[in-house]
């Protein structure tokens, strides 16, 4: 079996006397799709932000390789490999096609590759007439297009999706399953929580359920093998 | 006695007609402003962000005491820097005393507590989720940073604007530790203090009112700039 | 012009300054020496504070007893008598008091007080202050109640609060005689008590205490002041025809 | 020779033996700036929602124009209020000139471009949302209003102690306006500006520590308040 | 038949080059429920701002009973009666329970009546738990039933719901569903836009889509009478 690329261990978070995480391990493959679903306020979003080094738990220890680290000391490792997106995306006061290139400016790509990178992520989220629009503008669905394009044009090892279709109509969301799918067949890790269930349930490699601060595995409906996934959506 | 309108229609009349003294006492005023709020700003804002952004004790406290040193009259500011700079001060060996350096330590000090009470309640109002983006996004804490005064900067513009409006028109510290000295250190204000003294309301009403034109026309195409970039963005 | 020296440091009482006897007496000094004088207006206190402290070079003040004291203390030297004038005693042209045509500046004082009308004291420890509070002293009364305000402030200011007030107040002649076009409703009252003499005087500060100070300057200064040449600026120097200041010089 | 060390000494000495002359000071002071602050917070700040939510010709224009009219020196505000409070002046009649009246007056001009242009900016940066979520849930108008500013209320109560910071320590126009009568108009400021005027630097400074402390108590009991109704809400 | 509430003629609405809404006529009528499709970026958040007196239209006119009115006038009359949801609502810096009853408060209902009324709303949107916490604290789900319950609780004649559903769990969403459909048989005008169609077609009497700036009808796969609905939801 290959080593995960992160492996959480003994996640705890409180707010205030209530304890909203109790997870004795949380591990995160390299080419695996990982569906978290629960209740409003069950501490999706809460996880992936501790997970994502956004959100200080209680107690966690992570292994990174064979190192066994706190929290705190994790976090810069996680930075550099991690892409978390938000529930409800903050745009940046600046246009479309700024905010998408944002993180790539900082992976200092040379510049005329970067708007090439740029102008074709624009294409496929079907974004490109809005390049050079004030990203505050946009329409709810539009945000969550820009946001989730932004956050995959890094190319992390891995991407935390948030409620990534919320607001999205049909055609986007059928090409962020086929994003999904085609990012985690080219290796990368991702992590996906949302109420979507009939959408993200067929590409999920594991689906897990948080009920009472602890994560449950959900047997799918059906497990399809890797092979048929990767021809069905050649990416 | 002199009324308000023929005082003012001399003072509009001295406007006209400036002369090389007068220009003299404006670029001092403004040379010097401007190179305190130059050198303040960036510590000033870095305190301010620090302030905003990291929790460490005690740090309430130190957001009041800012606050609270706005309060403090520039002619203190003034007379403690004038016993540290005085001959038999500190650091009298320095001969800073009465120079345009020391009215610019003056006012940067003045500049300071403005630049970061104001700048932290802006960056205070910054959504905690444009830090979020940046660091997910891989961006170091020092770019962080700076996305995040980006995302603030109108607050922050305005904060800079009022802590030049304050130490361009502050009196008491240049008076204090620039002694007011002709071509040398007498800027607007000190100017307008020693016509007011002399009973002239005429020329330090004049004085007043070229300060403001000249704050206005800065302010004005400063908001115009910031009005086209908003625009472009 | 001669090469440029090193700038003279001239902190001095504002009556000088503000009445204009300065930009009269200093352009040719720094002509012929090529000295710059960096003027300080301030008030005696704070100017005789600036001697001690070592950040003047040269002073030109009215106070002759604490004039004499910053000598005897070596804080200054060669102190010499500059020019004179004379305190005056103002106040409204309706003058409740009738004080109009005294000779008497004690005499005054008291009709002011039994009428208990305004009056406006520099309450700043100036030179002027101080004269006034040996006035009241002199006359056997200490002044207090509404009717004494103690404003604090200077010559110039007082002037106008008085004019406001309908009040009375000590000043200097100069300070009056540069005023006076803005004061429609005040009269010089009482004049020419021997207890109204005003004298100013100028002082080196001792190079002994701090060797930087510019010594050469200041004597430089005080040479120029008391030849012949400034004097006779200072004599020919007036506002609307009168003289404001009388040279002193070689009086000791 | 009177070194800072021996100034602030006697300072901190004059500090623990307040006098009765030294607290009507402190009175004086504090209460003339209080009532100033309290008069100018509500149309200042109805001024800022005006220009901050309400689209007219010339808004940016008058925005730029608040900005600038913090530049204004003390003392010309203080010289034109003067000039119209004068005997000879057109407001003669009222006698205010020398009062306290005519100091908060004149404290209320200089507070009221701070609190626009500092109130406008906090308000600016709510978001537009929290208009709409009033209006459409049936507030009208002025309620909406209230809502705006309570979503902002921290940046409005930095308008304010920045306000009440810079009036409490101006002395150019109390000083104008007020005379700096002992017992009557002399404030902290104006009794500062005189014991420098007569070279008593350690009394400057002991009254300028006693501001500073007493503004520091005030300031931090307001931001205790703060802390504890934000932990409630 | 029956008069609608009100009956928007002409309403067009440009940014920039671009005319995004170029709508004949739009009606509200009551005990009618609305459901108004499109892509991300169609205009349907527009639209609804529009008619609910949030963002100005370019053109406009509103009848309202007889009279016909500019949009300008017509406005305060929508208001009195038009509850608006926003897509990404905004909780109020204050409990749940307070931004619950901000708009009952501000109809001057008696103090007791309202913390009962409130405490009901709470009660039924699973909230009751949550009633002494700040609101900015919520999840994104939470927040969401926050303020739909924040908008029927004021009991207006029309609710516009842009993306209700947006965020919450399958249990929310049912019984939002189950509300809406309530709600209009009470007598109420609701006015939805989402990408939730599944959901929302069975209980719409309309479903509209926007295309191109116009409204188009979309004939709707089952069409139940008013009765079977009514006992279906006994409310
Ligand atoms: N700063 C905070 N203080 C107090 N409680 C908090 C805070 N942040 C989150 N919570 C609470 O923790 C719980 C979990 O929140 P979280 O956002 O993780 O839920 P979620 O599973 O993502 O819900 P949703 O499906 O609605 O997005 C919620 O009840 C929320 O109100
Ligand atoms: N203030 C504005 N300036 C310029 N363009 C705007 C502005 N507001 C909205 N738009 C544009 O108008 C279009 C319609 O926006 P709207 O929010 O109405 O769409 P929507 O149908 O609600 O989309 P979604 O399904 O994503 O919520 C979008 O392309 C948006 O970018
Ligand atoms: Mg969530
Ligand atoms: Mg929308």
């Amino acid at each position: 079996m290959k080593t995960p690329l992160f492996h959480f261990r003994h996640v705890t978070k409180r707010f205030g006397d209530r304890v909203l995480l109790n997870i004795d391990e949380f591990v995160v493959n390299a080419g695996v799709c990982m569906l978290i679903t629960g209740d409003n306020g069950a501490g999706k979003t809460t996880l992936l932000k501790i997970v994502s080094g956004l959100v200080k738990p209680d107690s966690a220890k992570v292994q990174v390789k064979d190192a066994v680290l706190s929290w705190s000391k994790a976090r810069v490792k996680i930075q550099r490999n991690l892409v978390y997106l938000h529930q409800d995306p903050y745009m940046l006061d600046t246009t479309v096609e700024r905010n998408i290139a944002y993180g790539l400016r900082l992976h200092k790509e040379p510049r005329a590759h970067l708007y090439d990178t740029v102008a074709d992520a624009l294409r496929w989220a079907r974004l490109d007439h809005l390049a050079h629009r004030n990203a505050r503008s946009l329409s709810g669905g539009e945000k969550q297009r820009v946001a989730l394009t932004r956050a995959r044009i890094v190319n992390p090892s891995v991407l935390a999706l948030d409620e990534p279709t919320t607001n999205m109509d049909q055609q986007s969301r059928i090409s962020t399953y086929q994003l999904i799918d085609a990012l985690r067949n080219e290796g990368m890790a991702i992590l996906v929580a949302s109420h979507d269930q009939t959408g993200l349930t067929p590409i999920a490699d594991h689906h897990t359920q948080l009920v009472g601060g602890k994560l449950v595995n959900v047997e799918p409906a059906f497990k399809r093998s890797r092979a048929t996934k990767v021809t069905r959506f050649p990416g | 006695m002199e009324s308000l309108t023929d005082a003012s229609l001399k003072a509009l009349s001295l406007l006209v007609s400036g002369d090389a003294e007068l220009w003299a006492i404006i670029s001092i005023s403004f040379g010097v402003s401007f190179q305190a709020i130059l050198y303040t700003t960036p510590p000033a804002l870095l305190t301010a962000y620090a302030l905003a952004h990291f929790e460490f004790p005690g740090r309430r406290t130190l957001v009041s005491l800012f606050h609270t040193l706005l309060a403090v009259p520039a002619v203190v500011v003034g007379l403690t820097l004038y016993l540290l700079l005085s001959r038999s001060g500190p650091f009298g060996d320095l001969k800073l005393l009465f120079t345009q350096t020391a009215m610019v330590l003056g006012q940067m000090v003045l500049s300071f507590p403005i630049l970061v009470a104001m700048g932290h309640s802006a960056l205070q109002s910054a959504d905690q989720r444009v830090w979020e983006t940046a660091y997910t996004l891989g961006a170091p804490p020092l770019r962080a940073m700076f996305t995040v005064m980006h995302e603030v900067r109108y607050g922050l513009f305005a904060a800079v604007i009022a802590a030049f409006g304050r130490i361009i028109a502050e009196v008491g510290c240049s008076m204090m530790v620039g002694g007011n000295i002709l071509n040398y250190t007498r800027n607007i204000t000190t100017a307008i203090a020693l016509e007011t003294s002399k009973g002239q309301f005429a020329q330090g009403i004049a004085l007043g009112i070229v300060l403001l034109v000249l704050a206005l026309v800065l302010n004005y195409s400063l908001s115009t700039l910031r009005h086209r970039l908003a625009m472009q963005a | 012009a001669t090469a440029a020296q090193r700038p003279i440091r001239l902190a001095t009482t504002t009556s000088t300054d503000n009445s204009g006897l300065l930009r009269q007496l200093l352009p040719p000094f720094e002509e012929q020496t090529g000295y710059p004088v960096h003027v300080i207006a301030v008030g005696t206190g704070k100017a005789l504070r600036m001697g001690r402290d070592g950040d003047a070079d040269v002073l030109l003040v009215h106070a002759y007893e604490d004039e004499m004291e910053f000598v005897s203390a070596r804080y200054g030297v060669n102190r010499r008598d500059v020019m004179y004038n004379d305190f005056v005693i103002i106040g409204p042209h309706t003058d409740g008091a009738k004080i109009r045509g005294l000779k008497d500046a004690l005499a005054a004082l008291n009709r002011i007080q039994k009428a208990q009308l305004p009056f406006v004291s520099r309450g700043d420890d100036s030179g002027t202050h101080k004269r006034e509070r040996w006035l009241w002293r002199q006359a056997g009364i200490t002044p207090g109640g509404s009717w004494y305000r103690e404003a604090g402030q200077g010559m110039g200011k007082v002037l106008q609060m008085a004019e406001e007030l309908d009040g009375y107040t000590l000043t200097d002649r100069g300070t009056w005689l540069a005023h006076k076009p803005t004061l429609t409703h005040l009269l010089l009252l009482v004049a020419g008590d021997q207890r109204l003499y005003n004298r100013y005087g100028i002082i080196a500060v001792s190079p002994q205490r701090y060797e930087d100070i510019n010594y050469r300057g200041a004597m430089r200064l005080i040479e120029w002041l008391t030849s012949q040449q400034g004097q006779d600026i200072i004599k020919n120097f007036t506002i609307n025809g009168e003289t404001l200041f009388f040279p002193l010089a070689g009086a000791n």
